[in-house]
């Protein structure tokens, strides 16, 4: 580095896309109806899918553990609605894949009473209760991931953590969801840490923010429980200033090894979203049945942040939030890293922040791609200081076998930075994508 | 040749056998051409050492070649002396000596340059200049050969010695194309100004090593003038 | 391995002309290609002093090809040929002095040439006499050709002659960049893509003639 | 439920994209080009105008007709050979005979740009190999002068320029000496603030280094030109020949002088920064132009030629895959304690 | 005198550089079997890897050493097999052929699209957004990464963009089973003759809105099948190549042609109860 | 009898007379061995060696023949001399460090016939160099090589993942390539004088 590092809470390189968040952050939470018929995938975050527990046609109520865990990389799943258990079968998902599932048909004129379970006592507690409470709630990171939470909060014994950090950055465009559930569960997000604190045995939290929040920010000082370490830091806005990386070397300065966890610098980082939902379902012995999601973009007539039930066909949702005739594309997350959408018949799951709905205006016809001129701006814009433009060239060759080895393809965790600022419009996450799935492939087959 | 090499022993006698008689017969070969070759070959070199010297020494038609001793004496030449410490005096139909041809070489544009150049001790000036090999570009810095313009230059060049007679009184002096004025000078070319320089660098080097010796000993070449020059 | 004599040798001269030429396909003995053609005539000499080295050197290493053993294999053919450069080299000398003069160092070279080691190797110690001069004569003059192309394109642009001719009328500018090193390299580098334009139209003709008639 | 018409597009993310875009960096350039080739009609007159528009055209017709052949769509569109072709105009002696102002132009389009796969694949500067390949070719033609602001410069042009096809121009008039030969062979400084507002002799646009410096800075301000690259060039020039004119003021120039004369600037600003032939990294950048800086500096001083902006671009085009490839960014969370 | 002086002075040098010779040959030699550069002289230099070696000369390694036997070599012909194996004395231990085989049937006329594709035209690439668009998610996507990376022309994307593979020309080097980002070919030697052409491992007859010869999962070709021959699993047959597969039995009552038989002359055969579909043109795209 | 400074020699046979870009000697090495880097370095390291290895060699040879007034002879000899060395010098190598051989061994025998390893020969004897002269022209040399061999090398890897046009890939390409590297290196004239 020709320069010192800056003082400053924030990492190098990355971009500043558009923020486009002023139409959803004033909007306080709604609840959201009930479809038709749910689509309940059983596996919803990383890992192995979840076991029934139920039969077809069998009548479920709100909140039963309808699928249990099957194994430690799984979590439960729960009944969203009272109702029945239409049929077991293969069900669409958003990557394209089909995946066991569940449709259930809710009850019309059901109350919709939430049942209690078990609770987690924190004063009892110990770290392992809390982690299988975890497990048994279906609690999956909400930041998008959808990595089981618990299998997250294992620490390996060999590690020691001292910093808890809540990531309520939310640095994707358009997505609201985090800063409405800071403004909205305050204590659940503490009774969250405290949880978290728990189980991972480190000495204080830090609630990251970027400076477009500072109203959140504010509030949450305001609030914050005395006498607990508990701090509010917040980060520069820049893109993607919420992974957890990212976060990490932003408030402490620490770079995770390449290949290897925040443990391995002593971090653990949990979206707020997921603290918030800790602190609210462990107390009560509930499990994950519905999560706020934010629906907006230029498609849609009723934005806004909704407490939405998992397993609602996005046909349903988008109808429901009313969606311009001319919208062409839609996506599950923020226009950064999102996936399109290839159908409306898609449930929305854990993992899901939010959507967005693009009409024709803002999707004109394809960019013309370019061969790659070496502006070299995607290697100012990547935040993991890798090359994405030899990369983006190996990778049209299929030089898969270099990538890895010369250009630590895998390190790339698909930000999008290098293809938003790329002036010839080269896809090149995209093909990064292609090229780790051949890795993989070539890695299982040897 | 295909099959499996049986033990490593390697058969002495045929590799000696295959190396050295190949190699005697082909030594014989190229003796026997170099024999056959040589008067030819030696005849050649000479007509074009000749043809350059007399091209240098316009008028002279009969050579004979000196060699500078160690004592710093020209005596006659013998075959198989250096060619760097040779000089040539050129005479003309009367056996009259026309000048002695000297030969020069210093770094060009590209490589080295080589020329002949004649000197008059009558007239106390270079009269001619071959350029004997030179890799300059074409068109630009092999000018130096062809162009009639420059080779003007060195019709008449001074290089008359000072009063002490041990110094050229001028040295020799490259200007630029058109500026000549004084006929120590050389009319550079445009566009090859480095050759050019290049060859006034070679004269004025050679003629301070070789003029005041061949000055002072005129006589041993004027001597030797008369019938019995070579050709 | 050896082929009966003479049998195919027509096939062994031609395939050297084109379809095996040691230049254009090959891509061997680029040296003298690149540095001896700056005109027609220096590019003529060297093919031919090649083509007396070659012919030569494939007849003599033919008929010692069983007394030679293996291991001194290389050093020999190397010294057959180093004697026949030499010779080479006082024939021209004798010749004429002005086209030693030209051609340089590049007589010599001629010894290193990459084809000729290269047809003494795969063709001349596998072959009879017969055949192996056959070869020696094709490949040479497969390389003349290609000297000439060469030679030709640089001496009409470079000089704007050809063999010493002028071709056009006074005031014609050569261009020296034809005579220097990068013009040499850069005019086989087109007259290649030109050869393998060529060649696939040739491939492409051949593969239609033979859907046709399959 | 309701079916919609159309099906619904799937594309890769990021589904938003900065607007960046290569034909308008490249517009950009040509923007920023016309001051000074403005300029250069300014002082050299119609000569200058006939050459600029000879070199533009001819690349821009190579490069479609190439494209035609190779059965391509035509990439003219993308601006870049505009450039191209504009700035090989610039480096040219005004009064080039314009038929080898085209045979310049289309050798190193076809040769330097198309053949290695066209925009973005070419290892070197193409404008510089056709100047440089004009250079090989007609050296005498190619370090012929005219003076600048002559008085009819706007209503006669130099015999030289339309020489018939394939023969050698004859020159009338006078021939002006650039500064660089002026000093190499002649040991005269010009003055710098002739220089720097080009009333000097020399190449159509090297002259007016103000204009070239004020193009170049409002492409850096726009992040279209990676300014590390002239900055290098410039700070090594200026601390090698203010080296070396300390020990001998007389036999080396100044480093004002070093810097304004000659094609430095143009060369600097807008030719070593083709990002297509420079190295991508920052560092990689400084160490390119610090190379660039050296070589200038060494074949001025010291090489056969009194310039050496374009051989010590080619050269450092040459070096700059080694460059990017021993220079790569340190990839987080990689060897830092 | 000339003479004799240079004869003897070659002949002394080459004496010299002869002993040298014969020393160091004495000296270093190092072992190295000959035969290996003749046998990788004879094979074709396409260091493909179907041999199942990283190259053409670890192969001719292995073949001197004994380890493999000429067969293994797809690419070369019979009598380049013969002769390494005449030149090795062994046997050329020529294999059945095997051939790349494609386990869809799911061309444009018959298969939708749910989704609209835009971008990088190659089936990687669409792979990586929602799994390319294509109705059936196991479906082929139609964009011919198969077709390029096959270094034989041995693929050629027919007029419903669906992959065909020329037997004569696949020399079974794998290349296309490793590109194949929905995992569709495999190697499969030529007289395995009965063939399920659909991977969509959902059932019911719904899945024929995506695409009109997928496997419903109906299981005929299971009961008619003799002894067991074709199982059930995951809603998609599975030949039993190690039992007697001859039979065209278990096509015949298919109702949408999804198991087929490949036969050496007429190519691809459906059974008499499969579904006529004459439809040339693409489908239209579903639509939302 | 040349008086030649060490430097001018060095520069001259490096980089203003580059022996493959000025002297069009050992093309077909600089064709062959330059698509990749890493072999590229190691032919350019092969290729020091037995420049410095014939250099000496020739060095002597000339004297021997010299003393016995053979100049006919000179050719055979050094081609055999040199021949002879390389392959002895491989076949050491190959016996004492196969790691060695590995890296350099393999080029060893396409360098002994090659036109640079003679070229030098012939133009140090010509030139009438001293030892130490010969020694200096010989690293020049061979470092040149090196250089454009690695130069060649960079570009050519970076031209893999380009969009060359199938009628002037490989040969075609690298003698474009190899013409303007030859133009730029123009840029060194003058600089030995
Ligand atoms: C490029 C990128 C951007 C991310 N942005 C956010 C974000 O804005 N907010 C967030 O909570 N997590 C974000 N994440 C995910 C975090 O890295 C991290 O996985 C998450 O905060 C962990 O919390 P969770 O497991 O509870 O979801 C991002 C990840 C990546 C790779
Ligand atoms: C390809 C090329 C070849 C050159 N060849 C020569 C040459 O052979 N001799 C020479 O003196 N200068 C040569 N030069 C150097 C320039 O022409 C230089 O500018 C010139 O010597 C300056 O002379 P001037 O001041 O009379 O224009 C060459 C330049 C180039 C580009
Ligand atoms: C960007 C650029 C690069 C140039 N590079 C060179 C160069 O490398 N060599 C050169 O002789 N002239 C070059 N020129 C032209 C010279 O700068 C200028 O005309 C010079 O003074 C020529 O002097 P000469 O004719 O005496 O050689 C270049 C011009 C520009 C605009
Ligand atoms: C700052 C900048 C400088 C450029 N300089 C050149 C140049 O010197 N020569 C050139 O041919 N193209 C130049 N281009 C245009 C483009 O990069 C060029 O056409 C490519 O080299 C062709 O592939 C430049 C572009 C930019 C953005
Ligand atoms: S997608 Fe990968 S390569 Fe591109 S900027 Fe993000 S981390 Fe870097
Ligand atoms: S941003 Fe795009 S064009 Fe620029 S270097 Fe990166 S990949 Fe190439
Ligand atoms: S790529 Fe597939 S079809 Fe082509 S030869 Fe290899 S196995 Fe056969
Ligand atoms: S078989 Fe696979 S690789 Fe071939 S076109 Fe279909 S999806 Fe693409
Ligand atoms: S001909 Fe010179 S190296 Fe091959």
């Amino acid at each position: 580095m020709i320069f010192p590092r800056r003082q400053r809470r924030s990492f190098d390189h990355g971009i500043h896309p558009p923020e486009a968040k002023d139409d959803t952050r004033g909007l306080p939470i709604r609840q959201f109806p009930f479809a038709p018929v749910m689509i309940i995938p059983l596996l919803q975050h990383m890992g192995r899918p979840a076991l029934p527990l139920v039969r077809e046609g069998q009548e479920v109520a709100r909140g039963q553990c309808i699928a249990e865990p099957d194994g430690f990389m799984s979590v439960a799943m729960h009944a969203p609605a009272s109702g029945v258990i239409q049929r077991i079968g293969l069900v669409p998902t958003i990557n394209g894949k089909m995946v066991p599932g569940i449709y259930l048909k809710p009850f019309p004129g059901s109350s919709q009473e939430v049942g209690e379970g078990a609770p987690c006592d924190l004063a009892l507690a110990t770290p392992e209760n809390i982690i299988s409470a975890i497990q048994q709630a279906g609690i999956v990171g909400l930041g998008g991931a959808a990595f089981p939470t618990h299998v997250k909060l294992k620490i390996p014994d060999d590690r020691q953590i001292d910093t808890l950090i809540i990531n309520g950055v939310e640095c994707e465009p358009y997505l609201t969801t985090d800063h409405r559930v800071m403004l909205e569960q305050q204590p659940d997000i503490f009774m969250g840490i405290r949880y978290l604190i728990r189980v991972t045995g480190a000495q204080r939290a830090i609630i990251g923010i970027e400076a477009n929040k500072l109203d959140v920010a504010q509030s949450l000082r305001d609030h914050l429980p005395a006498g607990e370490p508990v701090t509010v830091e917040v980060a520069e806005v820049k893109y993607p200033q919420g992974a957890e990386k990212m976060l990490i070397t932003a408030l402490l300065d620490r770079e995770v090894p390449s290949g290897g966890l925040p443990s391995d610098v002593g971090v653990v980082v949990v979206n707020v979203a997921t603290t918030a939902e800790i602190g609210r379902l462990l107390p009560a012995g509930r499990g994950i049945q519905e999560r706020v999601i934010t629906i907006g973009g230029p498609g849609i007539r009723k934005k806004g942040n909704y407490r939405i039930p998992i397993g609602t066909p996005l046909r349903f949702a988008l109808e429901y939030a009313g969606m311009a005739d001319n919208v062409s594309r839609v996506f599950l997350g923020g226009p950064m890293m999102g996936q399109a959408l290839p159908s409306l018949d898609i449930p929305i799951t854990k993992g899901t922040s939010g959507f967005i709905a693009f009409t024709e205006n803002e999707t004109a016809a394809d960019p013309l791609e370019y061969p790659c001129i070496h502006c070299g701006y995607c290697v100012d814009a990547c935040p993991l200081f890798l090359n994405p433009s030899q990369l983006g060239l190996l990778a049209k060759s299929g030089r898969y076998d270099a990538m890895v080895q010369d250009y630590h393809l895998m390190d790339c965790f698909e930000c999008g930075s290098c293809a938003y600022v790329c002036p010839a419009h080269i896809p090149l996450v995209q093909r990064f994508r292609g090229a780790k799935t051949m890795v993989r492939k070539q890695q299982a087959a040897s | 040749m295909d099959k499996a090499r049986e033990g490593e022993t390697i058969r002495v006698w045929p590799m000696y056998r295959a190396l050295v008689g190949v190699g005697m017969l082909c030594g014989l070969l190229i003796v026997t051409v170099f024999v056959l070759t040589l008067p030819v070959i030696e005849r050649n070199q000479a007509e074009a050492l000749e043809r350059a010297v007399f091209q240098v020494l316009p008028g002279a038609i009969s050579k004979r070649s000196f060699l500078l001793g160690e004592d710093d004496a020209f005596r006659p030449a013998q075959a198989g002396d250096p060619p760097p410490q040779t000089v040539h005096a050129g005479f003309d139909a009367g056996g009259n000596l026309v000048g002695i041809a000297v030969q020069g070489q210093g770094m060009g544009y590209q490589d080295v340059i080589r020329v002949l150049y004649g000197y008059a001790p009558g007239r106390q000036a270079i009269i001619g200049l071959q350029v004997l090999a030179s890799k300059e570009t074409p068109g630009l810095g092999d000018k130096i050969e062809k162009d009639p313009a420059f080779l003007e230059n060195f019709h008449a060049l001074d290089v008359s010695l000072d009063a002490g007679g041990q110094a050229i009184a001028h040295p020799i002096e490259p200007v630029k194309s058109g500026e000549k004025t004084d006929p120590w000078q050389i009319d550079g070319i445009t566009g090859a100004t480095i050759s050019s320089k290049a060859i006034a660098g070679i004269l004025r080097e050679g003629s301070r090593h070789w003029i005041p010796r061949i000055y002072h000993q005129r006589r041993v070449f004027e001597s030797a003038g008369g019938s019995d020059g070579e050709s | 391995m050896a082929s009966p004599e003479a049998v195919g040798s027509t096939d062994e001269f031609i395939k050297g002309l084109w379809r095996e030429n040691p230049v254009f396909v090959q891509v061997l003995g680029m040296c003298p290609v690149l540095a001896v053609t700056n005109s027609g005539v220096n590019a003529l000499s060297m093919g031919l002093a090649t083509t007396f080295v070659i012919v030569l050197s494939n007849t003599l290493v033919s008929t010692l090809r069983n007394f030679i053993p293996k291991e001194v294999r290389i050093a020999t053919f190397i010294l057959i040929i180093a004697t026949f450069v030499t010779v080479v080299d006082y024939l021209i000398q004798a010749i004429s002095l002005d086209i030693h003069r030209a051609l340089g160092a590049f007589i010599s070279l001629i010894v290193v040439n990459c084809l000729i080691l290269g047809r003494a190797e795969a063709f001349a110690s596998k072959n009879g006499v017969g055949a192996s001069i056959m070869d020696g004569l094709g490949m040479g003059i497969g390389f003349t050709f290609a000297l000439l192309c060469l030679g030709g394109v640089r001496e009409i642009l470079g000089s704007g002659t050809l063999f010493g001719l002028a071709l056009f009328p006074a005031g014609f500018q050569p261009w020296v960049v034809m005579i220097l090193p990068s013009g040499g390299f850069f005019t086989l580098g087109v007259l290649l893509l030109v050869f393998n334009r060529i060649k696939s139209r040739q491939d492409e003709k051949r593969a239609v003639l033979q859907e046709a008639t399959s | 439920m309701t079916a919609r018409r159309d099906t619904l597009q799937i594309h890769t993310s990021p589904h938003i994209a900065s607007g960046a875009s290569v034909d308008t960096i490249m517009r950009n350039v040509v923007w920023a080009l016309l001051p000074v080739a403005a300029f250069s009609v300014y002082s050299f007159g119609l000569a200058a105008l006939f050459t600029l528009l000879a070199a533009t055209a001819s690349c821009v017709l190579t490069e479609h007709l190439m494209c035609r052949f190779a059965a391509r769509p035509t990439t003219v569109k993308d601006w870049s050979v505009t450039i191209t072709g504009l700035l090989y105009g610039l480096t040219l002696p005004p009064a080039l005979p314009l038929w080898m102002v085209v045979v310049g132009g289309m050798i190193g389009v076809a040769m330097a740009k198309f053949m290695f796969g066209g925009l973005g694949y070419n290892a070197f500067n193409p404008a510089l190999v056709s100047r440089a390949f004009l250079q090989a070719a007609f050296p005498a033609a190619m370090t012929t002068w005219t003076p600048a602001m002559l008085p009819d410069r706007f209503t006669s042009v130099p015999a030289s320029v339309f020489t018939f096809p394939f023969a050698a121009p004859v020159y009338d008039g006078a021939s002006g000496a650039t500064p660089l030969s002026l000093m190499k062979f002649d040991g005269q400084v010009t003055a710098t603030g002739d220089l720097l507002l080009g009333l000097t002799s020399g190449s159509t646009g090297e002259t007016c280094a103000v204009l070239i410096l004020v193009g170049g800075i409002y492409l850096a301000a726009r992040r279209m030109l990676n300014w590390r690259i002239p900055a290098a060039i410039f700070a090594t020039v200026a601390l090698l020949s203010s080296l070396f004119h300390v020990i001998d003021p007389e036999a080396y120039p100044p480093a004002g002088f070093m810097l304004f004369s000659g094609g430095l600037m143009l060369g600097a600003v807008f030719m070593a920064t083709d990002m297509v032939a420079s190295p991508i990294t920052a560092l990689g950048s400084v160490i390119y132009g610090i190379l660039i800086g050296v070589l200038i500096t060494v074949i001025r001083l010291w090489g056969g030629m009194p310039e050496g902006v374009m051989y010590a671009i080619l050269l450092a085009n040459a070096v700059s895959p080694h460059i990017d490839h021993l220079v790569q960014p340190r990839v987080y969370g990689t060897g830092r304690g | 005198m000339i003479v004799v002086t240079s004869v003897a002075a070659i002949g002394g040098l080459t004496f010299l550089l002869a002993s040298m010779l014969i020393l160091a040959n004495r000296k270093f030699y190092v072992e190295e079997d000959p035969r290996i550069d003749r046998v990788e002289e004879m094979l074709p230099h396409s260091n493909c890897g179907a041999c199942g070696f990283p190259g053409c000369r670890p192969f001719a390694e292995a073949l001197v050493g004994g380890e493999a036997l000429p067969g293994k070599c797809t690419v070369s012909n019979d009598e380049g097999r013969a002769a390494i194996a005449d030149f090795l004395g062994v046997a050329v231990g020529q294999e059945i052929k095997v051939v790349a085989r494609l386990a869809c049937a799911g061309g444009v006329n018959v298969a939708r699209n749910r989704a609209h594709y835009g971008g990088t035209p190659t089936c990687l690439a669409a792979a990586q957004v929602a799994g390319g668009g294509k109705g059936c998610f196991w479906g082929c996507l139609g964009l011919g990464d198969c077709e390029r990376i096959c270094d034989f022309d041995a693929i050629t994307m027919d007029r419903h963009s669906l992959p065909v593979v020329d037997n004569d020309r696949c020399t079974a080097c794998g290349d296309c089973v490793d590109a194949c980002p929905k995992d569709l070919f495999s190697l499969q030697p030529v007289t395995h003759r009965l063939w399920v052409a659909c991977r969509n491992l959902e059932r019911g007859d719904e899945i024929l809105a995506n695409c009109e010869v997928a496997c419903t999962a109906c299981e005929r070709c299971a009961v008619d099948a003799p002894n067991g021959l074709v199982t059930m699993r995951d809603n998609l047959p599975v030949v039993d190549y190690s039992r007697p597969h001859d039979t065209r039995q278990p096509i015949e009552r298919c109702p949408t042609g999804a198991i087929v038989w490949i036969d050496e002359k007429q190519g691809v055969m459906k059974g008499a109860a499969a579904k006529k579909i004459i439809r040339h043109s693409a489908l239209p795209e579903a639509p939302t | 009898m040349s008086d030649e400074a060490l430097g001018t020699i060095f520069l001259n046979a490096c980089l203003v007379n580059n022996f493959v870009l000025a002297y069009f000697l050992g093309i077909c090495p600089f064709l062959g061995v330059s698509a990749k880097l890493e072999t590229a370095t190691r032919m350019g390291g092969a290729v020091c060696f037995v420049m410095l290895v014939s250099s000496v060699c020739a060095f002597g040879i000339n004297q021997l023949l010299i003393a016995i007034n053979a100049p006919y002879l000179q050719l055979i000899s050094y081609i055999v001399v040199i021949a002879s060395t390389v392959q002895l010098v491989e076949m050491f190598i190959k016996k004492m460090s196969p790691a060695l051989f590995r890296q350099l061994g393999i080029f060893l025998p396409l360098i002994t016939t090659n036109c640079a390893i003679l070229g030098l020969a012939l133009f140090q004897t010509n030139k009438g160099y001293d030892f130490l002269q010969c020694i200096v022209y010989a690293l020049g040399a061979g470092i040149g090589f090196t250089l454009a061999l690695i130069l060649m090398a960079g570009i050519r890897e970076k031209l893999e993942l380009a969009t060359v046009p199938h009628l002037v890939q490989g040969t075609a390409i690298t003698l474009i390539i190899a013409g303007i590297l030859s133009l730029s290196f123009m840029g060194f004239a003058g600089l030995g004088a």
